[in-house]
């Protein structure tokens, strides 16, 4: 097995990034750091669909295509996020989730 | 002889990164070697730029307002800003007691770091550029990011209300003030057909976009010096620092070396929007020429280009400090209007025009 | 109707109003004692919501030295010239109040020179210290060139100062009963040298600023308050006179020489900062006619009706004289008990401190930039404030 | 190993190590507005990944979007809600413990599932197409079997209606109309 880097260590990067994300999104208690672990899950998709794009599908750049239209709802993504906690910061004086409970019966 | 001889000892400063890389694989000591004296070199260039621009400005400041300014050191005051840069190099650094200290640390880095990115892909003359990246444009806007996160850091990190506020200033500020830098950007990409800097100047072989490019160009430029000056936080945009309002914004707890680098970051920054205006709107270093005439662009050539570039870009450094001095500050509201229902309204009105003018061929001089 | 007098802390701790949840959290942040604004020891604890001003509650005293109690313990001529260390721009009035107490307690008539000089110096000192408002008033909103313009021309009226008293700032010049020496054989000429240079200057100072779309724009309907407003709150001077109420005692209950010569009262009609900001450019226009029409005819006189050493004792009751300083009506009030050389007690009813409450009037629901513009079209002085 | 492909191989191990080392202090910093830090970090060796994988055009856009907006909105919204003393309450034990599990188990499951897994590798030395900006720019606009324009339509339709709908949850709705023309333009500054 070679150091340089092939699909397989490309795949490994994105899916330790994927999972470091996923344990963010439940462990955060302040919902801007689950909306920041949510951006690391969005990043390493992104990652993923370039990597394949760059070494199984190389003539075409739909996996580009895909990667900017990631990109595009992250930004959506954050604003209505941010949005949304200052919201609820104003009304709650808190934005951890664990306290955000109303809904809760 | 004399830009013949900077330019090629600036190049050979600046391609010391480049030989590293080269060397990296044969020996790794030589291009640690390279790397140190590259990242000095840059320093030497930033600083000593920076010092130029910070006495221009003061002399500028001087002769629109009735005096002479800095005339002690050295001839006509030549030497006053290595003179304040010693002096700020040995003031007392302070750290205020509850500061985050890593992010008050991080900020003036991150300021640096920025201009430095950015002024790597400005293409000076035809020999002298950095990095010649394919997506010049779009990376030069990309990296105006980093400089803004600095002063958000900044204004955090100092755990001052007043730096905050001027922290939140700049971020609304720049994130406002960047959609109407990228479309006037976006028209010259238009009219150029490439996001490469140096193809873009190539393309103005025939004429400036200024003016080959109608009024479309001419309002894609005042767009576009409007809107860079904003994102400096030079006046009358400076809101983020404005000393009467907020006793100096995000860099008030600064001091001594941390502050220089706000400093410096500032000064190089105008110098990159000025030359990045003068690259994208009035052709870089490429001499004045007019298509079809042959004899005047051949005698417009004898002037080395390295100086087409240089006046360029000091007259946008003259403009913008001429609007320095003589203009009021902006209130918060009225920063935010001017952005979101004039500028932006404009921006893309020009947009199409560039588009429609691109489409139909209707430049001022259609060329070969 | 009995007013509630609460304590800065009692202000700060009141809980935001109502208990709806959606209020926005509101922050108290100090403004001042050192801030660059203020221009110089004042201190405002501003009341903020995001960078909209909910509430500025001025903190005085930063700079109390006393002085009317130290007036207690000294004779009025020695009062005269603690007096010029209040306002420090418009010193010369200053010492003229106390002066035209004395004067009006003892029932003393001046010649006509002395009233002349007196306001000749008085207009002179009004100009100067509009100039220097004009120019910290560019300073205060970004634009620091006006500043030094303002400054170049107010140097060359400090230097007649220079010439005539010996001092460029505190000129303990006006003394009861007369003034301290007479004016320099130059003093006419410099005069009309200096009207021939800075009128001029005036309508340059009108292209640089006044036309300025960013000026007009600060400054028009910002920081209004109606003429209701400034007359409950007490204010005076050129921030009254914008809001439209024609008080100016050089007209109204003219002193010294006023009464002979003829100038228009500047007055507004809004009450923003841009009117305040016309009025006193017009003054500075004023201020120049006035001395125009007096320089030429000042007679001929003594300049002190007695020694310097005679003893002042005011008769046994209260005293006190106003008059119109750069910055609004100064009140002088004494009062003697007929015996000693020195007052029971002494006051100064200062501009000042009467208008720096109407910044918070002025300020409600603006931003934290049409604050300091507020500030500065009041043209405070902060030594005045405290005393 | 020719040099290029040993700096290629230093430099992606480089990335690869700052890259994780600043995500873990994402989700594990205290301190939340250091945790954006790390968060710009990490998006900034994104983009040189990218540059690694020769989609340039797509590292710039990585670094306008992300650096320059997303990273920055995140920033404003750590400055709205919290303060620099603020320190985060450590997860409880159990939530931590399934976190780990949960993110552990993910790891573990994909990685076996690439080693069983053959995937259909290109070419090694494919053309790719001389400019990728341009090519993108077809995709996007093209319409047919292998044009995106539904797509990029709906995502501009997405993009106005977050901004609409940002400014409409972050408008004070209690305040008095007076105030709302720069209350409104104040969220619309800051939700671009």
């Amino acid at each position: 097995m070679s150091f340089v880097p092939g699909l397989f260590h490309w795949l490994c990067l994105s899916t330790i990034l994927f999972s470091i994300g996923l344990y963010g999104v439940m462990t955060r208690r302040n919902a801007v750091g689950v909306l920041m672990s949510v951006e690391l899950l969005l990043n390493s998709a992104a990652m993923n669909f370039l990597i394949f794009n760059h070494f199984a599908a190389k003539p075409f750049i739909d996996g580009a295509v895909m990667a900017l239209f990631i990109i595009a709802v992250a930004a959506a993504e954050a604003v209505v996020a941010m949005a949304l906690f200052v919201a609820i910061f104003r009304s709650r004086k808190t934005v951890d989730v664990t306290q955000i409970d109303t809904l809760k019966g | 002889m004399l830009e013949n001889l900077l330019t090629h000892s600036a190049f050979e400063i600046l391609t010391l990164s480049d030989r590293a890389a080269q060397a990296l694989a044969e020996n790794p000591w030589e291009a640690a070697g390279y790397t140190l004296l590259a990242l000095g070199g840059t320093g030497a260039f930033l600083s000593l730029l920076g010092m130029a621009l910070i006495y221009v400005e003061r002399k500028v400041a001087a002769h629109f307002q009735c005096r002479l300014g800095p005339m002690r050191v050295g001839w006509h005051g030549m030497l006053q800003s290595i003179a304040d840069a010693l002096k700020l190099l040995q003031k007392e650094d302070i750290i205020p007691e509850k500061a985050d200290k890593l992010l008050f640390f991080l900020a003036p880095v991150f300021s640096i770091i920025a201009t430095v990115l950015a002024l790597i892909i400005i293409p000076m003359s035809p020999s002298l550029q950095v990095v010649d990246l394919n997506i010049g444009v779009i990376f030069i806007s990309a990296v105006g990011g980093f400089g803004v996160l600095g002063i958000l850091l900044a204004g955090w990190s100092s755990n001052n209300k007043w730096s905050l506020l001027g922290a939140m200033r700049a971020g609304a500020q720049f994130i406002s003030y960047e959609i109407s830098v990228t479309l006037s950007l976006l028209v010259i990409t238009l009219l150029a057909g490439s996001l490469q800097l140096s193809e873009i100047v190539q393309s103005q072989q025939d004429g400036w976009w200024i003016w080959r490019g109608h009024i479309v160009g001419v309002v894609a430029f005042f767009v576009f010096i409007i809107s860079s000056t904003a994102e400096l936080n030079r006046p009358p945009f400076d809101l983020p620092e404005a000393e009467s309002e907020l006793t100096g914004g995000f860099h008030t707890e600064y001091s001594g070396l941390r502050f220089s680098f706000f400093f410096l970051a500032e000064f190089i920054n105008m110098f990159i929007a000025s030359a990045l205006g003068a690259t994208l709107f009035f052709g870089g270093w490429m001499p004045f020429h007019i298509g079809g005439f042959e004899t005047f662009n051949s005698i417009m050539d004898l002037i080395p280009p390295g100086l087409w570039f240089a006046g360029k870009t000091a007259f946008i450094v003259f403009l913008m400090m001429w609007v320095r001095w003589t203009f009021p500050r902006l209130r918060v509201d009225q920063l935010m209007r001017l952005e979101w229902k004039f500028l932006l309204p404009v921006g893309f009105i020009n947009l199409f025009a560039a588009a429609t003018i691109v489409l139909t061929k209707l430049y001022f001089f259609p060329g070969q | 109707m009995a007013v509630k007098i609460s304590t800065l802390e009692e202000r700060i701790s009141v809980p935001a109003e109502g208990d709806n949840p959606l209020n926005t959290q509101e922050y108290f942040i100090n403004m001042g004692p050192q801030h660059p604004a203020t221009h110089g020891v004042l201190r405002l604890m501003l009341k903020l919501d995001g960078e909209t001003v909910r509430e500025v509650i001025p903190v005085l005293g930063y700079i109390h030295r006393g002085i009317e109690k130290i007036g207690e313990h000294q004779t009025y001529r020695q009062f005269v010239h603690l007096t010029d260390r209040c306002d420090y721009l418009s010193a010369m009035m200053n010492n003229w109040a106390v002066s035209l107490m004395v004067e009006k307690a003892m029932q003393t008539q001046l010649n006509d020179r002395i009233e002349y000089i007196r306001t000749i110096m008085a207009e002179l000192e009004r100009i100067q210290s509009h100039m220097l408002w004009w120019g910290v008033l560019g300073m205060d909103l970004g634009a620091f060139t006006p500043f030094l313009y303002g400054f170049r021309d107010r140097e060359m009226i400090t230097d007649i100062f220079e010439e005539t008293i010996g001092c460029r700032l505190t000129m303990n010049y006006i003394q009861p009963g007369g003034l301290m020496d007479d004016i320099h054989p130059n003093f006419v000429k410099r005069v009309k040298d200096v009207i021939a240079y800075a009128k001029p200057k005036i309508d340059e100072y009108e292209e640089l600023l006044s036309g300025n779309v960013i000026i007009q724009e600060r400054l028009r309907n910002v920081g209004t308050i109606t003429a209701e407003q400034a007359t409950s709150l007490g204010v005076t001077g050129p921030v009254l006179r914008a809001s439209g109420v024609a008080l100016d005692l050089r007209r109204v209950a003219p002193y010294g020489a006023y009464g002979q010569v003829d100038f228009e009262v500047a007055v507004g009609s809004v009450g923003d900062c841009w009117d305040r900001y016309w009025v006193r450019v017009e003054e500075i226009r004023q201020s120049f006619r006035i001395i125009e029409q007096l320089i030429d005819n000042i007679p001929a006189g003594k300049t002190m009706l007695s020694k310097p050493a005679k003893k002042i004792i005011l008769p046994e009751g209260s005293h006190y004289a106003q008059l119109e300083t750069a910055r609004g009506i100064l009140g002088i009030y004494a009062v003697s008990d007929g015996k000693s050389e020195n007052p029971v007690r002494i006051h100064m009813r200062s501009p000042n401190y009467h208008n720096v409450w109407s910044v918070d009037a002025m300020t409600r629901n603006a931003r934290i930039g049409d604050l300091v513009a507020n500030i500065s079209s009041l043209d405070i002085v902060v030594p005045d404030i405290d005393r | 190993m020719n040099p290029a492909e040993l700096t290629h191989t230093i430099v992606f191990y480089g990335l690869a190590l700052v890259s994780i080392v600043a995500a873990l202090l994402v989700v594990t910093v205290k301190r939340i507005f250091r945790a954006a830090v790390a968060l710009a970090t990490v998006l900034v060796c994104g983009a040189g990944f990218y540059i690694l994988l020769d989609y340039d055009f797509i590292a710039g856009i990585q670094l306008l979007v992300y650096v320059g907006g997303i990273v920055i909105l995140i920033v404003f919204a750590v400055m709205l809600t919290s303060s620099l003393e603020d320190t985060e309450i450590r997860p409880s034990k159990s939530r931590k413990a399934l976190g780990i599990i949960s993110s552990l188990g993910f790891l573990a499951t994909a990685l076996i599932a690439f080693q069983s897994t053959s995937f259909p590798l290109s070419a090694p030395t494919p053309e790719q197409p001389s400019d990728v900006a341009l090519e993108i720019g077809r995709k996007l606009l093209g319409y047919g079997s292998d044009g995106y324009v539904l797509p990029f339509e709906i995502i501009s339709l997405l993009l106005l209606s977050a901004v609409i709908g940002a400014i409409v949850v972050a408008r004070n709705p209690l305040k008095k109309s007076s105030d709302l023309s720069g209350q409104s333009e104040q969220s619309d500054g800051s939700a671009t």
